[in-house]
């Protein structure tokens, strides 16, 4: 009977769980959770913060979900190394756990800058249930708060705050609004939206340090052009990087992340990583890095889980998805969205702008595929534009249809409620997408209605579709 | 239209009856009235007739006519007609008897005749001769009408009672080794004289319980072959197409009575492969000579006696045997009157023939097939 | 991939372009269940969009996939596939964060109208054929399984077309 | 269009419910006539009258019922003699000097004689049969038929079936498929025709443009025709088939000859027509190998020889005046099947005014021929189909009591799938997706769906005539044959009715 | 197989038909017709690669329907020649009648004197099925009628009577292929749909081929095809592919 060792209670886990009791009904799957919590939804904390979710909703998984897989969960416990030669984990609690298989999904950690005063009370960082109830904990002593970073947590966190009538302001180093995701464009319809709120924000520029009274409680930061924000908190949300503390020195090869091969196996046989500590690879960038994004982090503990109990899946590849919504701003994106026009000459970029609407449609092609994406406003239909990259397939015929029609059905179903309005202009010539210009492709996607459209088709030089069968299941 | 009504009936249809001694004893006309009259029910009083064969041993080989008139004018026409095509052996007036409910009747004269051979034809076939002079006398001359025209046979038909039919015209004075007898309850065609059963042509008797609602296809069909229908009735196209297909193309009887109620084709379909070809070919070919609707036939010959029921069995017919004799009647009760304990009773299927041929006939390999 | 799951197949030679199947989708996922209501005091959606071009058009709606990236993508288990391998969205579990729309490379999850929740095809569960391919006038929608569904595929590609 | 010609009246008005109009654009997307459009400003759609032929695909289309399409009620000034057609004509033709063209059947106010045949039922005397519980035969044979069977009795006393028969088509149900060439129709009306005619064991005629490839499958079931074209003509052609028809004339054109535009011979047609792309198909009125009776039976014999003898031919004339003799004719020229076209027959395209006063009505036409061929006695010779306006079983029962053994129903099938007698065909813009060769509208006509239609509805006939040969009294069609007696006139004159060989109402026997 | 040789004196074209229609199901490919006199459709519907040698004169419709093989008649042949004809090659060591090549499809009729009227109507081109028909001698009236595609060439090589080369409506309704006459024609010949055009190389070379084919077949005869090529064609063509398109009004 096999010993399953997984570090780490989030998605990545819960995945891998369910890979391996769909191979493996009866091995031994041991879960080593850093929090006492069943898998929770880290996004999910900021709304709990904003008072949106009850914190009941918080789980992704409940008790049950372990109890039905037969897992035993070790809470509040932490992964702190590996024998890979005696196939043993040590544990924080001095414990020592024997293993067949070991899943590293231990994620991320959150980055802080080097500030001067950061160090002590009053400054947080946001990616826990503990976090957050630090930070809930004391709200009632908060008045005025700066978040540090405008990245995804960054603003979520504002937005929580702003809700719970704390006055927010926002430091980001780079000149715009979610750098990861928008250009200075698309960021513009973000500052209006934070104008909008009343929400203050300061780009461009960073915090050197965190001003505190003589009781240790902050007071005010510092920025780099002199500028002092009064605040009685900080938060620090400049991004997050993968974890691999607990595998240094074991010889398990790491570089930013944990690095594995396709089917998720480290260097080391048997020894597994996933989520958002490991390096896996971009289709966009081809070449691995880690990429910290929620449904990666699912399809890396699917494979791993499934490839630890016997299987043979190979994880494709992946690329970063995101949406986020605030004070009434909806953004999605996926893979390269925050390249601007001129960066590079290989790189073509595609815009639609309604600034009456609110809408803004981008797309990054280059080699006539499409790279990345960013939708803001209008957001329906705007998966196809990640099937699209998925599907490599080439664009070229139809990509002036890319931004202008993608969600025409603006259309026959329009948000607000009032009646339809078609664009019949020019009838006889509607064109939706471009799966229209690809019959037989599309139609071959069909027969694998249900698969995953990245392992079922792949497009040769031409944007012709082949099928390569998805080396699957050995 | 003469419409004779003698007395108040419930309506019930035709009867009829048939008897014929296999060794060729002569059975008394008496015994027939006998049969048919215990079937009164099934007439009307509208029409009744008798078929006998045998009956004019001294005429054996010609023709004997029997011929209603209107008058008188229509008489002498016709006998010219005769004269001018046949050497008349002998001719009298048939001998009747009026009777209490029958006492007016066309004039019934009969003519004993053989042809006479024009001299241009090529093949002269005395049959076909024979016929269309009936078919000329029934066509052309106003008021006179062959009603037998067949050897060694005659039939005896008028409005009125089978009983009284029968006393009519002396029956019982007849001897015969082959009776058929109808009576009748017309509603469709008036009942007059010539209206009644049996319908003749040559030594076709053919006597008919039913209707035949395939009458306008069979009757333009023989008409492509030239016989011509002018009895305003239906049971004439059974001895038309019985002659066309038994005694001008050949078939064998049997075949022929399967061409006049053919099996379905869910059965035909159903068959080996040299049948179904067989089936399939006479209903193709002779699809119009199919007598549709509800029918049970008598038809007597020279050489026997067919009895006949449409393929889904719409009317009542049994058949019984004794010794050499061969009963076929609507109701069995009609052949107990006559012949209280016979050998086998039964109820032909449908569409089957049954056929009862005299022991001494040859009529060659189309009259090969028979039972009883 | 699993055959046994009834899912609805466009089949493209037979679509005309009509889009009744909208109009039916809209109507059965609204409150009133009434064209006229639907359009003119609701909110209408369909989860079937057809995509039309020039000379060729097909009804896309969701596939209810083996391994849904919805599903992969939702943040709360909102999203759903069911035993019966439907996938569906619990929206009293839905925040609305619309990970499943951007991450559906059908574009067939798509926000509810009036709500901060994701909406799709649920494949009618209260009836017995789903309303599109009831109301498919020329039978370009079928709902079965695809072991009786095989599609015939052209033994060569044809050129792709090229816009002139 | 600020001027317009006089003859852009409109003949048809839409009247549009905008209480009910939820703008959701299937009539726009539906009307291939442009009639239909959408007013982005006004987020309303609406309808250039001018262009709307009356199909009335956007009435059937849209899903609140919002549209009715009507004719319009502003017509000319009354008018008993000149009527607003003929005046609408005469504009047209004012402004193009063309030959006005038109598709579908004639649709003038002649004595419909149909309509002036009543059929006899029985009761009591001859009782009418259920056709429910009780057998009841539709089996039809087409084709040469000897006039007697030669049966003996073989050495093991079984009868043995001497006669050579001809070869016949055997159809279950007396009706057929009316040849409607693929190019007047498209690929989704002739696959549907041939599964229809392949389920109900019956047959569907090619029309003049050949075979597609992917219906050679249906060949038992096909008849195919030879016309002056020769459109696809070649020996394997005609070996697939289950009959071969020459085509001498059309009931809607007698006398005209066929022509598929340019334009709609696309890359399928060109295959199965055996001719380039986009070059006219033309058929010329006569065969230019046959100008006289003898060349008939040359071709005749010369189709003969190439399928071995082994498959009846059929020739298919126009009904005109002395189509008794003409029939007469064929029948001794060598053809098994007769086809009489009536002057309802419909077309794709043909002069209007040829359509509307060419030809003469095919039930007396049937009469005179069935008539004629009885007394030549050579009616086994051949068989007669009827075709050009059957509209419903008792057309087909009337038909066979007059003397036809089949018939050819065209018009009847495509209303069947669809069709509104827009009479619009040779637009080559049908709305219903039946008379286009546009690949995408043609979608419209599923043929699976077409399919189901015609078999439905060649079996409510069936059932109807086997109802009406019940009430007659008969179990078998070829008892009703010729059988004129179950038949009655209302309303003929007594020539006509001499002609049709039928009785008055009223009159016994 | 040894050529299968059939008197057909006085036999029925179904007797004569059947028999070789029976020899060719059995194997027989090459077959030489002795005494044939109007026997008809000799080769009708055949499919196989057959070699059928006709002595005598061939009756109507010879291969009729005919997909591939090789008639040769040593003397003349009647009325419809190659009629709706798929493939064959059709040579005639004499003169033809009426309405040959009607709705020809492929293949080809080499006759080596005059043809009657009606020649090669409604004659069709279709992908490479290119029918031909090359008369070395003249031709009746509506030569060419309806012509939809393939090639026509009228040699005029025997000029012993006065009749023009060619009759009257040459071409009318013609709406595709090519007609191309040896010699001048007289434009009041014309039928109105066609129109000459130039001679070009490309259209000599064809010329070439096919004349040196025809030349071949009948190499008996001296015919040598420089000569023959020595002189100037006339080449016509339709004025339009359709050209009854503009009579209608909609």
């Amino acid at each position: 009977m096999a010993e399953y060792l997984i570090a780490g209670n989030s998605v990545a886990a819960v995945s891998a769980i369910q890979a391996i009791r769909e191979r493996d009904k009866e091995g031994r799957i041991t879960v080593i959770s850093p929090e006492p919590y069943t898998a929770y939804c880290r996004p999910l904390i900021t709304y709990v913060l904003a008072g949106d979710v009850e914190e009941w909703r918080l789980p992704y998984k409940r008790e049950s979900f372990y109890q039905q897989n037969k897992v035993e969960v070790l809470y509040n416990v932490k992964l702190d190394g590996v024998d890979v030669s005696e196939r043993t984990a040590y544990l924080s609690d001095g414990k020592k756990v024997a293993f067949d298989k070991l899943l590293l999904a231990v994620g991320g950690k959150p980055f802080i800058p080097p500030i001067e005063g950061i160090d002590g009370p009053d400054v947080y960082t946001f990616t826990t249930i503990a976090d957050m109830k630090a930070l809930a904990g004391r709200l009632e002593d908060i008045k005025k708060v700066v978040v540090i970073g405008a990245g995804m947590i960054g603003m979520k966190t504002a937005e929580a705050l702003a809700k719970r009538d704390k006055e927010v302001v926002i430091v980001e180093l780079m000149d715009r609004i979610l750098p990861m995701v928008l250009d200075k464009e698309g960021s513009s319809f973000a500052e209006k939206a934070l104008d909008r709120a009343g929400i203050s924000y300061v780009l461009g520029d960073s915090v050197v340090g965190v001003g505190r009274d003589a009781s240790g409680k902050v007071r005010r930061v510092e920025l780099k052009s002199g500028a002092k924000i009064e605040c009685d908190a900080v938060v620090v949300a400049v991004g997050v990087r993968p974890n691999t503390t607990p595998v240094e020195g074991s010889g398990i090869e790491v570089n930013k992340g944990i690095i594995v091969d396709d089917m998720m196996e480290t260097n080391v046989e048997g020894v597994y990583a996933a989520g958002d500590c490991a390096e896996s690879y971009d289709i966009i960038l081809g070449q691995k890095r880690p990429n910290l994004v929620w449904p990666i982090a699912y399809r890396h503990g699917l494979i791993a889980g499934a490839n630890m109990a016997g299987g043979r899946r190979r994880f494709v590849g992946g690329f970063p998805i995101n949406s986020i919504g605030f004070f009434g701003f909806q953004v999605v994106s996926a893979g390269m969205s925050a390249v601007g026009e001129d960066e590079e000459a290989s790189i073509e970029v595609l815009k639609f702008i309604d600034e009456s609407k609110g809408v803004y449609r981008k797309v990054v092609i280059a080699n006539n595929r499409l790279l990345g994406f960013c939708v803001i406003g209008d957001i329906r239909r705007a998966g196809l534009y990640t099937g699209l990259i998925w599907s490599r397939m080439d664009v070229s015929y139809f990509k002036e249809l890319l931004v202008e029609h993608i969600s025409l059905p603006e259309a026959i179903y329009p948000i607000d409620g009032a009646l339809p309005a078609m664009n019949f202009s020019d009838r006889k010539n509607i064109r939706r997408f471009g799966w229209a210009v690809f019959p037989y492709s599309y139609r071959k996607l069909f027969t694998g209605y249900s698969a995953r459209i990245e392992e079922i088709c792949a497009f040769d030089d031409k944007g012709v579709c082949f099928y390569d069968g998805a080396d699957d299941e050995g | 239209m003469m419409v004779l009504t003698t007395r108040d009936r419930e309506i019930s249809g035709c009867g009829l009856a048939g008897i014929i001694s296999r060794k060729k004893i002569l059975i008394p006309g008496e015994t027939i009235i006998r049969s048919i009259s215990h079937m009164i029910e099934r007439g009307n009083g509208l029409g009744a007739g008798y078929a006998g064969y045998g009956i004019y041993p001294q005429f054996a080989d010609a023709y004997a006519f029997h011929v209603m008139y209107d008058d008188e004018l229509a008489r002498k026409e016709t006998e010219e007609y005769i004269r001018k095509h046949f050497h008349v052996i002998h001719y009298e007036e048939i001998p009747t008897k009026k009777t209490k409910n029958i006492q007016e009747s066309p004039l019934l004269w009969r003519y004993f005749l053989k042809p006479i051979e024009p001299p241009d034809v090529e093949s002269f076939v005395e049959e076909d001769f024979v016929m269309k002079a009936v078919m000329d006398i029934n066509d052309k001359i106003k008021g006179a009408y062959v009603f037998s025209s067949g050897k060694n046979m005659g039939a005896f038909k008028g409005v009125g009672e089978p009983d009284e039919i029968g006393e009519f015209y002396r029956i019982e004075e007849y001897q015969a080794y082959l009776w058929t007898a109808h009576t009748r309850f017309p509603t469709n065609t008036p009942g007059w004289w010539g209206g009644a059963h049996p319908f003749t042509l040559l030594d076709w008797a053919v006597v008919h319980n039913g209707e035949i609602s395939s009458y306008g296809t069979n009757k333009r069909y023989l008409e492509m072959f030239g016989y011509k229908c002018t009895l305003r009735t239906d049971t004439e196209v059974v001895a038309y197409l019985i002659d066309l297909l038994v005694r001008r193309h050949k078939l064998p009887l049997r075949i022929a009575a399967y061409a006049l109620a053919s099996p379905f084709w869910k059965d035909i379909d159903r068959l080996p492969e040299r049948q179904r070809r067989l089936f399939t070919a006479i209903r193709m070919v002779y699809g119009a000579a199919l007598l549709n609707g509800p029918f049970a036939i008598l038809v007597s010959w020279n050489g026997g006696l067919m009895g006949l029921n449409d393929r889904i069995k719409l009317r009542p017919f049994v058949a019984a045997v004794k010794d050499d004799k061969v009963y076929m009647a609507s109701e069995e009760s009609a052949i107990r009157e006559v012949c209280p304990s016979p050998d086998r009773v039964w109820a032909p299927k449908a569409g089957d023939p049954v056929i009862a041929l005299f022991e001494d006939f040859d009529g060659g390999e189309q009259f090969r097939e028979y039972q009883v | 991939m699993n055959h046994r799951i009834k899912r609805v197949y466009p089949i493209e030679e037979n679509c005309m372009g009509c889009r009744l199947c909208e109009v039916a989708c809209a109507i059965e996922h609204s409150e009133f269940k009434d064209p006229i209501m639907t359009f003119f005091n609701g909110k209408p959606q369909s989860f079937t969009t057809v995509e039309v071009d020039r000379n060729f058009s097909f009804s896309l709606n969701c596939r209810h996939c083996d391994e849904p990236y919805c599903v992969e993508a939702c943040i709360t288990g909102a999203m759903h596939k069911e035993p019966d391998g439907r996938v569906i969205v619990y929206e009293d579990i839905c925040v609305g964060c619309y990970m499943c729309v951007v991450s559906c490379p059908w574009g067939a999850v798509n926000p509810k109208e009036g709500a901060k929740k994701a909406a799709k095809c649920d494949l009618c569960p209260d009836r017995e054929l789903p309303a599109c391919v009831q109301a498919c006038p020329n039978r370009a929608l079928v709902f079965d399984t695809t072991e009786e569904l095989v599609f015939e595929l052209p033994e060569e590609e044809e050129e792709p077309f090229v816009e002139g | 269009m600020l001027y317009k010609s006089l003859s852009s009246f409109p003949v048809f008005e839409l009247e549009r419910d905008y209480d009910k109009c939820i703008v959701c654009g299937c009539c726009v997307q539906q009307c291939t006539y442009d009639a239909t459009y959408y007013l982005p400003y006004a987020k309303k759609v609406i309808t250039d009258e001018h262009k709307c032929v009356g199909c009335k695909r956007c009435e059937a289309m849209c899903p609140t019922g919002a549209i009715k399409v009507r004719a319009v009620s502003n017509e000319f000034k009354h008018n008993a003699y000149w009527d607003a057609r003929t005046i609408r004509d005469i504009y047209k033709q004012a402004d193009q000097g063309g030959v006005i063209l038109t598709g579908g059947g004639n649709d003038r106010r002649f004595r419909v004689y149909w309509d002036h045949l009543l059929i006899d039922a029985c009761q009591v005397t001859n009782p009418s049969i259920d056709p429910l519980r009780e057998p009841m035969e539709l089996r039809t044979f087409l084709g040469r038929k000897p006039d007697a069977l030669k049966i003996e009795y073989d050495e093991n006393g079984e009868p043995d079936l001497k006669t050579e028969l001809y070869p016949n088509l055997v159809a279950e149900v007396p009706v057929i498929f009316a040849p409607m060439s693929y190019g007047a129709l498209n690929l989704n009306m002739h696959k549907a025709m041939a599964a229809a005619a392949d389920a109900m064991g019956t047959y569907w005629n090619t029309g003049e443009g050949s075979l597609h490839r992917d219906l050679y499958k249906y060949g038992h079931c096909t008849i195919v025709q030879v016309a002056s074209g020769r459109f696809g003509v070649s020996a394997e052609y005609l070996k697939v088939a289950a009959a071969v028809e020459i085509k001498i004339g059309q009931g809607a054109k007698p006398g005209i000859g066929g022509h598929l535009p340019g334009e709609k011979v696309d890359e399928e047609i060109s295959k199965t027509r055996m001719i380039p792309v986009g070059s006219d198909a033309l058929s010329p009125a006569p065969h230019h190998d046959i100008y006289s009776i003898e060349d008939l039976r040359q071709l005749i014999y010369a189709i003969k020889e190439a399928t071995n003898y082994e498959k009846p031919v059929s020739v298919k004339i126009a009904a005109v005046h002395n189509v008794a003799a003409i029939a007469s004719g064929i029948a001794r020229a060598g053809a098994d099947i007769i086809v009489l076209d009536g002057f309802r027959g419909g077309t794709g395209a043909s002069p209007a005014i040829v359509r509307d006063y060419v030809g003469i009505p095919v039930e007396i036409a049937i009469a005179v021929v069935d008539q004629r061929l009885r007394d030549e006695g050579i009616r086994n010779w051949v068989s007669i189909i009827a075709a050009g306006g059957i509209r419903n079983s008792a057309d087909v029962i009337k038909a066979i009591a007059l003397g036809a053994d089949g018939v050819y129903i065209g018009t009847a099938a495509l209303l069947a799938v669809g069709c509104t007698l827009c009479h619009k065909c040779y637009t080559g813009k049908c709305a219903w997706g039946i008379t286009t060769n546009d690949p995408y509208i043609a979608n419209r006509l599923n043929p699976e769906i077409a399919a189901e239609r015609l078999i439905n509805l060649l079996k409510g006939w069936a059932h109807e005539m086997k109802e009406m040969l019940g009430l007659m009294g008969i179990n078998a069609i070829e008892s009703l044959k010729g059988n004129r007696l179950r038949l009655r006139a209302v309303g003929l004159t007594k020539e006509e009715m001499d002609i049709l060989g039928v009785l008055p109402a009223g009159e016994g026997l | 197989m040894e050529p299968l040789i059939i008197d057909a004196k006085g036999m029925h074209y179904r007797r004569l038909n059947q028999m070789i229609r029976d020899k060719v199901a059995e194997g027989y490919r090459h077959f030489i017709l002795e005494n044939v006199n109007g026997q008809r459709y000799i080769g009708a519907g055949i499919m196989e690669e057959v070699f059928i040698e006709i002595h005598g004169v061939a009756g109507n419709d010879l291969g009729v329907f005919m997909k591939r093989g090789t008639i040769i008649v040593y003397d003349n042949a009647q009325d419809g020649v190659g009629n709706t004809m798929e493939g064959t090659k059709i040579v005639v060591h004499g003169m033809a009648g009426d309405v040959c090549g009607y709705g020809m499809r492929g293949g080809k009729l080499h006759i080596l004197r005059d043809i009657g009227y009606r020649t090669g109507i409604h004659m069709k081109t279709y992908k490479d099925m290119v029918p031909v028909i090359i008369i070395g001698g003249k031709a009746g009236d509506f030569f060419g009628e309806y012509m939809a595609g393939g090639i026509l060439i009228l040699l005029n090589l025997w000029d012993d009577d006065d009749r023009p080369v060619v009759g009257n409506f040459l071409a009318t309704g013609m709406h595709g292929g090519t007609i191309y006459i040896r010699g001048e024609v007289d434009p009041y010949l014309f039928g109105k749909e066609v129109g000459v055009v130039e001679v070009t190389e490309e259209d000599k070379l064809l010329l070439r081929k096919h004349i040196s084919e025809y030349c071949e077949d009948f190499k008996d005869h001296g015919l040598d095809v420089d000569e023959i090529m020595s002189e100037s064609f006339t080449k016509l063509i339709p004025v339009s592919t359709r050209p009854y398109g503009k009579i209608y009004a909609y």
